[in-house]
């Protein structure tokens, strides 16, 4: 097997990734980065986030609004520490990549535009139209062919970290054209792998965000942190489950249903504001969380549009105009004209909650540093406790920024005094990759089918670890998980060829996502209380008492994992109630 | 690899093209109503003698025949490469050396008016 | 929250089938199968590419990635081919569909009548089956300088660089580009004369150039106004015919050669003058 | 076995059969051919002109041949497909930014073709046909 020496290596190369793999060159140029990714990089995910990217910049905005919001947003489940330093970061962060050539909107003066999102309190919202993602992506990506000191390993498909001697010190991947295992040898490795929610049946997220990141840290021993805490997104279209954003209602798009009825209202989320008035933080700029449980119970009560792609509210932005939409929105129009037929102009479109995000992810603290030494992680997959139990909009891809580059100063850090590799070790933890494959190769007793139980998985996620969840239905969950993750020893490989077989990778990408499936059913039967994103029908209470802390998930092998608990850091918001009527202060 | 010199053949094959595109038209029109037999004035030798005796119609009929005998051998150029012709030295000498020739003849004939 | 939870367990109206969720446009949602014509290459076992049929039950409504993830999921697990985001933003899922090239998230099946075929993207070399090698256009998007060189160095702390948004349009719809390379595809001439820098990556380079915070362009016309950059183009603008994304590189190709030319001008004709 | 990129050729002599926007570009270029041909005629009538009254008849004389006026009519449908995608291509080569807003690129070669318009006439007017 061949083997790839590099003082720092990254797995992901999307926003996160990639913003670490720029401080590592602009720190030092004389370091070597290798910058591993399964898709080439402007595939990455980041590229469809829409709405755009928070950060403190305007004069009537204050850094403690924006502390606020994130940490009441987030149910008080949030390091508050960690919100301190993301806040303080945030406009720094933003103003680089505008430094870098991101096209971000402008006022008729020339500065920056930021617009309303959910749950914030004032406008903070930096964009570039409904493409903000995107544009980041690929400012990023751009930027980064700048520096001869980034190799990057584009299409190589990360398997297992090494772990030797109680650190971190590289990992196995697979060059997916040619199907050969290398391993890398690096004295730091910063994960940057994104989300898992792949492992619902319906969701924002591309094909790839299937928690191998994730996986692989909490399979060398890295807890999961917080893994209950699914976002669902509160507008998706509700065939191919694409989504359109936030910006959508933060323009002044409202939600109604069939009645007509703004039923956010009885939410707790009025009173009514005028159509095309967005109020700030309350109706339809309310959280994530609270908007698509209202969704849930408009369902149970009978008042959804039934349409042939099932039960559904709607979105209607008719009142915008077709000049504001297609100026700040136009991504949105036509992804409802090609999908589903409907011209957001003339029309309302009918819209349902859908996976969205991971707020939890691999345990990090503040310096992006995860508790196996040499290993680090940011983005998605990382769980810096920034978002808490319910993400605001925006906050993420500003997350990635702060936390792709605070990786890359620790990753740098780690570098010192290390003492040299065992190389012989490291080459016997890549066999045991090596021999992983060639067993699925040459299994000749397989009898379960990746697309069934990849069907099974996704069917259990939905029915039981939903907006929704109850003792009842999590054990049954848990169960599933863990009779799926026996079943997965036995699944088929059917595609043997080397080149680019991709049944190769779904079934690779399988087990990652039963691996976080299974800390997300674990976490949530565990948790016996509701917040943020994580709502119990039979604990329906906040309970600061016992659950004012993160679950940590550690991986058990074949046996049900172990659930570990780690306090909230709180430095100055006590818990409290988090008010989205119409007459907060 | 070198920066291009293309631009002294592409302009005027840029300006040829617009001329072609408002001059030859109405100028096939006029000789093709002299074919069919209902020649117009203009079409006269008197009148056309006088206008290309006249320095700045001298000028103006040396343009459009330049420019669009340029024009035309630069498109076939790129045209012989498109259907397969690689030898493009070869071809674009000749045909610039054709335009060349032809606008020199045209200079020409148009100083013994 | 105002009202308590209701007690019974919480069904989310139930997805369709599978990974590929249906697709539907108001008016009916219907059954339709439908026959693939795919090139499938597989250079393990094979010399040559050849074609493979499948039928597929698909919902009138659906893309053809669709109907490729159906093939994969249900009937044939080694068909292999590139996607992600399947709303038409990553780039990762161009082909050739009865020819021409297209993202197959964005292909509708209700546009195709009869045998549909696909196969890779023209003009590169296929590594297996729909999935082609990338690498000469990595090469050349990276060649042409895509990042700002900025006409001043300001530091962060200085905050942002003024752009009006009058600026700001001037190179938007170039900065547009999700690399998608169907328009490598479809150009006849980077068929031709593969050195060819091509659409996409000239474009950048264009994006850069008219943005209001950089001083590049000079740099970047080291590349740009060679004979494998904007000259090789023939304007045959089937570029931006095929672009997704209506980035429109034809225009941006055509504004490049008055601007080179200017320049040439600039610096052969003009005494003393720099371009 | 490993990687063996499989190359399938772009045929250098056959292309333009593969799509019909690459025969509408071949034949938008073969005009000039036809343009090229017609170039030799105007600078043989020049020669004519130059040569005196009997020389411009005879040179009349020979458009009027049936192959003449064969070719000339292919050269005015060339000439006015070649007019038409020159127009609708300059707004891609020149489009026009006032303020945060193009001007739609169907203005553009609207524009051109008003201009195009009036000078024929201007033209025809001068020569006496209308
Ligand atoms: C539709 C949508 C809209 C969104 N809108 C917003 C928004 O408006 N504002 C906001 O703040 N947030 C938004 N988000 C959230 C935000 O975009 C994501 O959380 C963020 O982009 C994740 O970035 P990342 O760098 O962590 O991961 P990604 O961009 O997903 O990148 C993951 C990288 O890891 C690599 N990788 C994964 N597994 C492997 C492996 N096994 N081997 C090698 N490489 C691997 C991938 O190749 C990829 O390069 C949105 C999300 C979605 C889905
Ligand atoms: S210019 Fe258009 S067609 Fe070409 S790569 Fe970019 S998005 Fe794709
Ligand atoms: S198709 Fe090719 S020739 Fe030029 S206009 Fe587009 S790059
Ligand atoms: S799947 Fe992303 S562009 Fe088609």
């Amino acid at each position: 097997m061949e083997t790839i020496t590099t003082d720092i290596a990254i797995v992901g190369a999307g926003g996160a990734g990639l913003r670490a793999a720029i401080a590592l060159a602009e720190t030092n140029p004389a370091l070597r980065i290798a910058l591993i990714s399964k898709v080439y990089p402007m595939r990455s995910h980041t590229c469809a986030a829409e709405g755009g990217a928070a950060g403190v910049i305007k004069p009537d905005d204050s850094f403690d609004m924006h502390f606020d919001d994130t940490v009441g947003g987030g149910d008080w489940l949030s390091d508050q520490d960690c919100v301190e330093y993301f806040i303080h970061e945030a406009p720094k962060e933003l103003l680089q990549l505008e430094h870098w050539g991101c096209p971000w909107n402008r006022e008729a003066d020339g500065s920056v535009s930021v617009r309303p999102f959910g749950g914030m309190k004032k406008k903070r919202t930096w964009f570039a139209a409904d493409k903000s993602g995107f544009h980041i992506l690929h400012t990023l990506f751009q930027t980064s062919l700048k520096f001869p000191s980034i190799t990057r390993y584009d299409e190589y498909y990360a398997l297992d970290l090494l772990v030797d001697d109680g650190r971190c010190q590289g990992l196995t991947a697979m060059e997916m054209r040619s199907g050969e295992l290398r391993q890398f040898h690096a004295k730091s490795v910063i994960i940057a792998g994104g989300g898992a929610g792949r492992m619902f049946p319906f969701s924002t997220n591309g094909a790839i965000k299937t928690g191998d990141g994730m996986a692989m840290a909490y399979r060398a021993g890295a807890p999961l942190k917080d893994m209950e805490f699914v976002q669902y997104h509160p507008t998706g279209l509700p065939n191919t489950g694409s989504l359109l954003t936030e910006a959508c209602r933060g323009e002044g798009g409202i939600l109604v249903n069939k009645n007509g009825r703004r039923y956010l209202q009885d939410y707790g989320m009025g009173p009514e504001t005028p159509v095309g008035k967005p109020q700030l933080k309350t109706m339809e700029l309310g959280p994530r969380d609270r908007v698509s449980q209202a969704y849930w119970h408009e369902l149970q009560k009978g008042n959804t549009v039934t349409t042939q792609w099932g039960e559904c509210v709607l979105l209607d932005m008719r009142h915008l105009g077709e000049k504001m939409i297609n100026e700040r929105l136009p991504l949105v129009r036509e992804l409802a004209e090609a999908y589903l037929g409907v011209d957001i102009v003339r029309e309302a479109v009918p819209i349902r909650p859908v996976v969205h995000y991971m707020m939890g992810g691999i345990s990090t603290n503040t310096a992006a540093a995860t508790p196996l030494p040499g290993l680090f992680a940011a983005g998605e997959c990382a769980c810096v406790s920034l978002n808490g139990a319910n993400r605001l909009g925006s906050n993420s891809l500003v997350e990635l920024l702060v936390f792709g580059r605070r990786a890359a100063l620790s990753a740098i850090e780690h570098l010192q005094d290390l003492p040299p590799a065992n190389t012989v070790a490291l080459n016997a933890r890549a066999g045991e990759t090596q021999a992983r494959i060639d067993e699925l190769f040459s299994r000749s007793d397989g009898t379960e089918s990746m697309s069934g139980l990849r069907k099974e998985m996704m069917d259990t996620m939905e029915k039981n670890v939903g907006i929704y969840r109850t003792e009842a239905g999590l054990k049954e969950g848990v169960d599933k998980i863990h009779e799926l993750r026996q079943r997965y020893r036995r699944v088929i490989l059917t595609d043997k060829s080397s080149v680019f077989n991709t049944d190769l990778f779904q079934v690779l990408e399988l087990g990652s996502m039963l691996d976080c499936a299974e800390a997300v059913t674990v976490g949530a039967l565990a948790r016996k209380e509701s917040r943020g994103a994580h709502q119990r029908l039979d604990f329906v209470e906040r309970d600061d008492t016992n659950y004012l802390r993160h679950t940590m998930v550690y991986h058990q092998g074949m046996d049900s994992p172990r659930i570990d608990y780690l306090d909230v850091v709180i430095t100055k918001s006590p818990p409290g109630v988090r008010d989205y009527s119409g007459d907060h202060k | 690899m070198a920066k291009s010199h293309k631009p002294v053949v592409w302009f005027p094959f840029a300006a040829g093209g617009t001329v072609i595109a408002f001059f030859i038209p109405v100028i096939v029109l006029l000789t093709l109503m002299a074919a069919l037999g209902h020649a117009p004035a203009g079409l006269d030798y008197a009148n056309l003698h006088a206008f290309a005796a006249n320095g700045l119609g001298k000028l103006i009929i040396f343009g459009v025949v330049s420019l669009s005998m340029w024009s035309s051998a630069h498109r076939l150029r790129c045209t012989f490469y498109d259907f397969g012709v690689r030898a493009d030295t070869a071809v674009a000498t000749i045909l610039y050396l054709a335009a060349i020739i032809g606008s020199i003849l045209a200079a020409i004939y148009l100083l013994r008016i | 929250m105002s009202n308590s939870p209701p007690r019974s367990h919480p069904p989310l109206a139930a997805p369709p089938e599978g990974a590929a969720a249906s697709l539907g446009r108001p008016g009916g949602s219907s059954e339709r199968t439908v026959t693939l014509e795919v090139l499938r290459y597989d250079p393990d076992t094979d010399s040559e590419a050849r074609f493979q049929r499948y039928e597929v039950v698909c919902q009138e409504e659906w893309v053809v990635l669709d109907a490729l993830n159906k093939v994969k999921a249900d009937i044939d697990p080694t068909l292999n081919y590139r996607w992600s985001c399947h709303m038409a933003v990553c780039g990762s899922c161009g082909m050739m569909i009865n020819g021409e090239p297209k993202l197959s998230c964005h292909a509708f099946l209700r546009n195709y009548e009869g045998v549909i075929r696909i196969e890779p993207l023209a003009n590169f070399p296929i590594e297996r089956d729909l999935v082609v090698a990338p690498d000469d256009f990595m090469d050349k998007l990276k060649r042409v300088k895509p990042y700002l060189i900025p006409k001043q160095e300001k530091p962060i702390s200085e905050g942002e660089y003024k752009q009006t948004p009058a600026q700001l349009m001037k190179y938007r719809q170039y900065s547009m580009c999700i690399n998608c390379m169907l328009c490598y595809a479809a150009c006849p001439q980077y068929g031709l004369t593969p050195s060819f820098i091509g659409p996409a990556a000239l474009t950048l380079a264009h994006r850069y150039n008219q943005d209001s915070r950089d001083g590049g362009r000079k740099e970047r016309q080291e590349v740009a106004a060679t004979h494998e950059g904007v000259w090789e183009c023939t304007f045959v603008g089937a570029c931006s015919e095929v672009c997704p994304a209506h980035v429109d590189p034809a225009s941006a190709l055509q504004q490049m050669k008055i601007t080179s030319s200017i320049d040439w001008i600039v610096e052969h004709l003009i005494p003393g003058g720099k371009p | 076995m490993s990687r063996r990129p499989l190359l399938r050729e772009f045929p250098p002599t056959t292309w333009y059969f593969r799509q019909p926007r690459y025969l509408r570009y071949m034949s938008r270029e073969i005009t000039s051919i036809l343009i090229a041909a017609y170039c030799v005629l105007l600078v043989f009538g020049l020669h004519s002109l130059a040569a005196g009254p009997a020389a411009w008849e005879a040179f009349l004389l020979t458009l009027k041949s049936p192959a003449s006026i064969v070719f000339q009519l292919l050269v005015l449908i060339a000439a006015v497909y070649h007019a038409a995608t020159w127009f609708n291509a300059t707004q891609k080569a020149m489009p026009l930014q006032i303020g945060e807003y193009f001007v739609p690129g169907a203005m553009i070669s609207g524009a051109h073709y008003v201009a195009w318009a009036l000078l024929s006439f201007a033209i025809l007017f001068l020569a006496g046909v209308i």
